[in-house]
């Protein structure tokens, strides 16, 4: 797993040692309550290498990827970054099982943002 | 011209405004002017010229001219000239109230080996006024173009204005629109590659002669770092590639800012080394990034080695310049 | 079997004795590793650095030369780096010119608590000229021992 | 050819642990002129230093290389060292095998190469020292102290209580800084204004003391005990000498809507103002941005009911110029910029504040007589939230500072102690990322806010605040309780981050003092010269040098004004004898040299000269002040022919070294 | 005498370069030099290469000797280049005639050994002049341009090189090369010769006798005031033989080597007391009065000049031999 570690730190580009833990992240996201592990404790697992726990976690699917985490981390750490490799790790791990273009416009939303859309790409599973 | 050009010298002798005059002297032939300092009318008038052979910047012989006794020094000074006679003064190497600067208007020197590169041999002497040159030689006479005879230096004329003389023989001049960087921008858009082939072949040709340093107004220091022994970096003969590129690097550095491009060290170089082209670098990157700067244009700014700019660019601008070449 | 020697650079770095090499202490101080290929030489301002010196160095065998100082505003001498500025910018300038890379020279402002700056700026100057290769183009070689 | 001593250090484990010693005075023993090597384990021990005095004297040494730390540590050590046996201090050189090798080398034989060619350098260099002898200049026994806040005047006091006249420039109308805001002082809870208020009037009242209130510096020139300083007296408009400071202009003036800066805006002052009731110089100013008689030349209100006749609508900008011998920097400190903290809607709602505009709140000379209400509709607040290290302790960037600002944790504990002791009805909860209390009673204060007050302290930060129907709702993570809280407060405070003055850095760069990369002023040693600049003559008290608290303060501008009064004493300062001399045989006179001192140091005379064959020739020369000279070799470079040269670091030591550095 | 048509000129050049070095005068007029020959070079067409066929016998920089440095030990390490054969094509008649000069003051006693190698393992193919430029006088110095000397002699015509050996170094080279014939060169048209302007060099007042009388004229200073000091003059002359010995300081290795000086330095021949000849007038009279003077005192009579015109053509303010000769030597009525 330690691999997948520095994988996830690769691919996110983050450095989770830089966190000071002041819980800031956590103090901004708004999908705190639906969330197993929270953006704080995500950085927290990163370093210490408990990725399965978290790459097991629905937590990591809750995330809106409104980045407002990133945008307030003081320390630049922007664990947001990192929930979106784990996502990734995730995904590329179970091989080609994400979202497929041809079946977005049978779920496409007028209303629906372009963001959400790229992150749904990512984000869920068949 | 060179009547009126005479004229005036031997008024300033016998006027008793000055008690010798600096000017051309006629050689062998029609093309190997020395510079001289006359005394006499009969010496004027019997050796005294002005033509196209007189390219000599008669300017630093005025270091010395200026510090000697006795009544003033009478000056003959083409436009370029004047450019180096200002900026010795602003060095304080010249002493101008022993001085009587006479400006003379120029059309461009010619230069004699360009007449010999068009492939005419044996000259005897040249003729003409205008376009054309009738030119005499052993094997008969031929003519060529004026224009194509020019020296590099004449034929990019920077200016034709003559600056600080007490007097003018001929029309004042105005600066002109050059294309004097020209070949510097060629350079620049080679490859490092290209320029370092380009500049072997050149300085590899380098003798040591130091004609270029002592025809040069701007290297007239007491004693030349190349001449002694204490500076570290004297040397009499290039003993490699090495000692070739330090000699020129050092000596545009050192005349960087002062420089006027008066183009004597190319005209005097016996291994045809374009000098100017190093020199002509510094200034083209002194207008670029500090400013249009020319040396001996006046009395009174700061040369840009000896002044500075808050915002002035990073060096790494050398780098971020050329990244794309 | 020889087997060819990783090629290290020798790199001089001459740093103002107010701000970079000060710079340069904090960087030991503070135990942050960059190549033992730089020396460093102390001078009492980067306006002290004569371009005869930089050639000196390339002569003599340095692969890569870098001139550390205050940073503009902040020189002990209050103008000493505008005016190396200057005259760094005219001479690399210089070298471009006649072919010579552009890489091996370069000039840093590194205050006296930039002990971080200082490392990592040896670390990639080191890289950089490693990359290069060795001095040749301004090589003396009488210089290079057989 | 010099007979040279080299003497390589251990510094304990320092060096000898990546650097065989050993090795490396070995390898030095066999270098031309080397006539004595050792290693010893703390050469600056005085059984080092004896060591070295006693070889000199054995071996008639002419050169000194000591293989140690840094010269910036013991370069003078060494100097004094071999001075004291005979040899000229000049003649030492130092490699620098600890700094700039064995720390930063893990690899014992890379180090010991490195060290051997290092000291290689050093005997290269030393081979061609020469002895210098360093001049005297004199000192003006006057002191400059830049900045009127309690560094200030506490520097100011002290240096003028030792008997030196001080001069201090404070850009403000009235002395007395920061302090002069702030309500009560941790950890104590004493009265600022009780304590700081007869430091005022004392340093008012010194005859050794002159206040230039109101006054900027504009330009710094020479150098350590002969600075001269321009000093921009600003016009006031007022005549300070005539104005007695009764006030009654500043309550008759038409022009009431001035934001008041005392109390940071939160309430309003006249265009003619005294900042507040203690001012000293307690003498009133005319805001010229705000005065209408300034600015359409129709008013004059201020000077009809002015007995004392004062007002002077004519007073114009002062330039004046003094010397001085010692200048101190005490420019201090202000909040930090709240505009890129969006999330804490502190522009969006009055009621978010940050920790100085709430000293003010809670201040009974204050906006609000001392009664703690919201700004926005003068209520009681009942649920106060504070937010630490707002600004601080970020990960650089234009967001924040990368440094703790290190009173925070200390103020708000103390804003929420006492509003927990005013009105015990509050909800007070301060989010903390962690608390730092070192200091004395600091951490038991904290615990009292705590335990006796109740003070809600929670790990975890805001993430955003947003103002709706009258109320702030607070959302924030609670690490230890993992949970995400919502409240809903009445007041937000942010303990923002402190930033070094604006004024510091165009100060730093007249007074060629240094700094680091967040404007603070740089110490000449982090730990052993803290109050000294790098730049001789130049010291450093107060917030401007760090973040401090007003003990440290206080002790600080001590320090500094001893510093100050240990350089008045002197009626001569040695000189640095390493300065530019010129050739007269090589020099042209041509003035390149001239145009790049930065001290006036070099003039030119006209000299006769001896000439070939017995003539003579009159040439101009350059001449160096020795005493003006500092030293930074700008002119050596600019001089073509090399006529200008630099004791103590020449061409020709300067290649030496880069000679053996590259062999 | 043997011939080689001029299209057989290349093959020749590369037998000659097959069994030593080869050297022949290349490039642009402006620059023409004796180069390593290679294959596909041209010859010059420039009368005369700008550097002397000197060079090739005592070069501007040649080591002479190190001295390696180990501690404080001190070796001393013989540093002389390799001696290898090799042939100079293409060398005038004036530059031919320098040898002799130069030979007078580096193989009297004590023998320049450096210099001595260079000449045994050289070979001189000289070539006619046809068409000699106005700077030439080689004819005032008894020179015939149409017949060189050298140890082998050339002429060409449109069709063919014609070459005589003249020495038994000479022979030997011509010996082995396949491409040449019998045949022997048309004779030289000597007229223009006679045209050359300067062919009349008054030089019956120069030659030792009068020495006082020449070195105190007052001439001299009119001659010397514009001299720039520079050494162009004696590095284009294929006569002047005056050299500095000089140290470079490699930093473990002392190398000594000597290198061409010109007495036009300020710096020529100092000593310790300070310079010999301390004014411009004084070097420049001592260049002109050594090729004109003192040589021909010491050797028979024979001047120091070869007439080449490279000085006349060179000189950054056109003051040369030609002029002092003529201020010197004429006048006087």
């Amino acid at each position: 797993m330690s691999d997948m570690t520095e994988i996830v730190k690769r691919i996110s580009g983050v450095n989770p040692r830089k966190c000071m833990k002041c819980g800031k992240c956590s103090g901004a996201c708004p999908a705190y309550d639906e969330m197993d592990y929270h953006p704080h404790q995500f950085v927290d697992m990163v370093e210490n290498g408990r990725l399965e726990e978290l790459m097991n976690s629905r937590g990591i699917y809750m995330c809106l990827s409104c980045f407002a985490c990133l945008e307030r981390c003081p320390r630049s750490v922007e664990p947001s970054k990192l929930i979106e490799a784990v996502r990734l790790a995730v995904v590329r791990q179970q091989g080609k099982n994400h979202l497929n273009p041809e079946q977005i416009p049978e779920l496409l939303d007028e209303e629906l943002p372009q963001q959400a859309i790229t992150s749904a790409f990512r984000k869920y599973r068949k | 011209m060179q009547e009126r050009v005479k004229a005036k010298a031997i008024e300033l002798l016998e006027s008793g405004v000055c008690d010798r005059v600096l000017g051309w002297k006629a050689g062998e032939f029609f093309y190997d002017v020395t510079p001289a300092v006359f005394t006499s009318r009969e010496e004027i008038e019997k050796e005294f010229v002005f033509g196209p052979f007189c390219g000599a910047n008669m300017s630093k012989y005025l270091i010395a001219e200026s510090r000697k006794e006795g009544k003033k020094v009478g000056a003959f000074l083409k436009p370029c000239d004047t450019y180096s006679f200002q900026q010795l003064q602003k060095e304080h190497r010249i002493w101008r109230e022993n001085v009587y600067a006479v400006g003379v208007q120029c059309e461009g020197m010619c230069d004699i080996e360009a007449l010999k590169a068009a492939g005419i041999k044996g000259i005897l002497g040249a003729e003409g006024s205008g376009d054309t040159l009738t030119v005499h030689t052993l094997y008969g006479d031929k003519s060529v173009e004026r224009k194509a005879v020019l020296a590099e230096r004449c034929a990019c004329c920077k200016s034709k204005k003559l600056l600080g003389c007490d007097e003018i023989v001929g029309e004042q001049g105005e600066e002109l629109e050059s294309a004097r960087f020209e070949q510097v921008a060629k350079l620049e858009a080679m490859t490092p590659d290209e320029r370092f082939a380009f500049w072997r072949g050149e300085l590899s040709r380098c003798i040591r002669c130091n004609a270029c340093r002592n025809v040069c107004p701007a290297c007239s220091c007491e004693k030349c770092v190349f001449d002694n022994p204490n500076s570290g970096i004297e040397n009499k003969a290039a003993s490699n590639s090495f000692e070739e590129n330090l000699f020129h690097i050092i000596r545009a550095f050192h005349v960087a800012g002062r420089c006027t491009d008066c183009g004597e060290c190319s005209r005097v170089c016996p291994q045809h080394i374009p000098l100017h082209l190093l020199n002509r670098k510094f200034i083209k990157d002194i207008n670029e990034l500090y400013g249009e700067y020319q040396a001996g244009a006046d009395m009174d700014t700061r040369p840009p080695l000896m002044n500075f700019q808050m915002d002035d660019p990073e060096p790494s601008v050398v780098h971020e310049r050329g990244s794309d070449q | 079997m020889q087997v060819k020697e990783e090629f290290k650079p020798t790199i001089v770095a001459f740093c103002c004795n107010w701000c970079s090499y000060a710079g340069a202490d904090l960087s030991g101080t503070n135990r942050l590793q960059y190549p033992a290929n730089v020396k460093i030489i102390r001078i009492p301002c980067s306006c002290r650095l004569n371009p005869m010196f930089i050639l000196r160095a390339f002569q003599r065998g340095a692969d890569g030369v870098i001139l550390c100082g205050c940073h503009p505003g902040d020189c002990h001498y209050t103008t000493g780096n505008y005016y190396a500025r200057r005259r760094m910018t005219l001479l690399f300038s210089m070298l471009d010119y006649l072919g010579i890379e552009r890489e091996r020279t370069r000039v840093e402002w590194v205050s006296a608590a930039e002990g971080a700056k200082f490392a990592a700026t040896m670390n990639d100057f080191v890289e950089t000229v490693t990359k290069l290769g060795e001095n040749k183009r301004l090589e003396d070689l009488r210089c290079k021992s057989e | 050819m010099q007979k040279i001593g080299v003497f390589v250090c251990w510094c304990g484990s320092n060096i000898a642990a990546t650097v065989d010693v050993q090795a490396v005075s070995d390898a030095l023993a066999k270098e031309p002129g080397v006539v004595f090597s050792t290693n010893y384990q703390y050469m600056c021990s005085q059984a080092g230093q004896d060591m070295i005095q006693e070889k000199i004297r054995e071996f008639g040494l002419t050169g000194v290389v000591v293989c140690s730390c840094s010269p910036r540590m013991h370069e003078t050590t060494f100097r004094k060292t071999c001075e004291k046996a005979g040899l000229n201090p000049y003649m030492v050189e130092i490699a620098n095998i600890r700094e700039q090798c064995s720390w930063i080398h893990k690899d014992k034989e890379t180090g010991t190469e490195k060290a051997i060619i290092l000291g290689r350098a050093a005997i290269a260099k030393v081979q061609l020292n020469a002895p210098l002898t360093a001049g005297q200049s004199p000192v003006v026994k006057r002191a400059l102290v830049i900045g009127g806040g309690i560094a200030g005047i506490q520097t100011a006091l002290d240096i003028a209580d030792a008997g030196f006249p001080v001069d201090i420039v404070e850009t403000k109308p009235t002395i007395g800084g920061k302090m002069t805001q702030i309500d009560k002082t941790f950890p104590t809870l004493d009265c600022a204004a009780c304590i700081l208020t007869p430091k005022m009037v004392d340093a008012a009242q010194n005859e050794n003391i002159n206040i230039l209130s109101y006054s900027e510096v504009e330009a710094v020139k020479g150098f350590v005990g002969n600075f001269s300083v321009t000093i921009r007296r600003k016009a006031r408009f007022v005549d300070e000498t005539k104005c007695t400071g009764c006030g009654l202009c500043t309550e008759k003036c038409p022009q009431k809507k001035v934001p008041n800066e005392f109390n940071l805006g939160l309430d309003n002052r006249r265009a003619i103002y005294i900042p507040f009731a203690q001012a000293v110089p307690k003498v009133a100013t005319i805001d010229p941005n705000y005065c209408t008689m300034l600015k359409t030349g129709k008013c004059g209100v201020c000077s009809k009911v002015c007995t004392a006749g004062a007002i002077d609508y004519q007073q114009k900008d002062e330039l004046i110029e003094r010397e001085y011998g010692a200048i101190v920097a005490a420019t201090g400190f202000n909040p930090i910029s709240m505009d890129k903290f969006d999330e804490f809607a502190y522009s969006q709602s009055p009621d978010v504040v940050t920790s100085l505009e709430f000293e003010r709140l809670m201040n009974a000379a204050g906006p609000t007589g001392g009664t703690l209400l919201r700004p926005s509709d003068g209520t009681h607040p009942h649920t106060l939230v504070f937010v630490q290290c707002v600004g601080s302790r970020c990960d650089g960037g234009e967001k924040g500072k990368p440094y703790c600002s290190k009173i925070c944790c200390m103020y708000t504990a103390k804003h929420a102690m006492l509003t927990r002791e005013k009105y015990p009805d509050t909800d007070v909860y301060v989010f903390y990322i962690d608390v730092r209390t070192p200091g004395k009673n600091f951490d038991e204060f904290y615990r009292r806010a705590v335990e006796e007050y109740g003070v809600h302290y929670i790990k975890g930060m805001v993430g955003k605040v947003v103002p709706e129907n009258g109320k702030l709702k607070v959302q924030a993570s609670d690490l230890l309780g993992g949970q995400q809280l919502h409240i809903d407060a009445d007041m937000v405070v942010l303990a923002a981050a402190i930033e070094p003055d604006k004024s510091a850095r165009p100060l730093a760069t007249m007074l060629t003092a240094s700094m680091d990369t967040n404007d603070f002023f740089t110490e000449a040693h982090p730990k052993l010269r803290p109050v000294e600049s790098p730049t001789a003559g130049v010291f450093l008290s107060g917030a401007c040098q760090g973040p401090k608290d007003i003990p440290e303060t206080v002790a600080q501008a001590g320090a500094a004004a001893s510093k100050v009064i240990g350089l008045l004493v002197k009626d001569h300062l040695t000189c640095n004898p390493c300065v530019a001399s010129s050739n007269e045989m090589m020099c042209n006179g041509c003035s390149a040299c001239e145009k790049v001192c930065p001290y006036g140091a070099i003039t030119y005379i006209d000299k006769d000269f001896r000439g070939p064959n017995r003539t003579t020739l009159r040439r101009r020369v350059a001449q160096v002040n020795p005493a003006v000279c500092q030293g930074c070799g700008a002119c050596t470079v600019a001089c073509p022919s090399g006529a200008m040269d630099l004791k103590g670091f020449s061409n020709a030591q300067i290649m030496a070294e880069v000679d053996a550095i590259c062999k | 005498m043997k011939k080689c048509p001029i299209s057989q000129l290349d093959a020749l050049f590369a037998a000659l370069a097959a069994q030593q070095k080869l050297y022949i005068p290349t490039g642009e007029a402006k620059t023409a030099a004796f180069k390593p020959w290679e294959e596909g070079m041209k010859l010059t067409d420039a009368l005369n290469t700008v550097r002397s066929a000197k060079d090739l016998f005592f070069p501007q920089v040649e080591n002479l000797v190190n001295f390696k440095v180990t501690g404080k030990e001190i070796e001393i390490i013989e540093n002389r280049d390799p001696a290898e054969p090799f042939v100079v094509f293409g060398v005038r008649a004036c530059d031919c005639r320098s040898f002799d000069i130069l030979d007078k003051v580096f193989l009297c006693d004590p023998v320049d050994t450096y210099y001595q190698t260079r000449r045994e393992n050289g070979v001189i193919m000289t070539m006619a002049c046809t068409e000699p430029e106005e700077t030439c006088f080689c004819t005032a110095f008894g020179i015939d341009p149409t017949d060189p000397a050298g140890d082998v002699s050339c002429w060409t015509d449109s069709e063919n090189l014609y070459l005589r050996a003249n020495t038994e170094k000479g022979e030997k080279l011509l010996s082995g090369l396949p491409m040449l014939s019998e045949g022997d060169a048309p004779a030289a048209d000597k007229s223009v010769f006679e045209r050359l302007p300067l062919k009349n060099l008054p030089l019956d007042k120069f030659g030792g006798e009068h020495m006082m009388e020449l070195f105190n004229r007052p001439e001299w200073k009119g001659l010397a005031e514009s001299c720039l000091g520079c050494g162009t003059c004696t590095f284009v002359c294929p006569t002047c033989q005056c050299y500095d010995i000089k140290e470079f300081n490699t930093g473990d290795e002392i190398k000594r080597f000597r290198c061409w000086d010109s007495c036009m330095y300020s710096d020529f021949t100092l000593m310790s007391a300070g310079q010999p000849r301390p004014t411009q007038l004084e070097r420049f009279r001592q260049r002109f009065m050594h090729k004109l003077v003192y040589y021909p005192s010491t050797h028979d009579g024979e001047f120091g000049c070869v007439g080449c015109g490279r000085c006349l053509q060179k000189c950054p303010i056109s003051m040369n031999i030609v002029k002092v000769a003529k201020t010197l030597g004429e006048e006087k009525e």
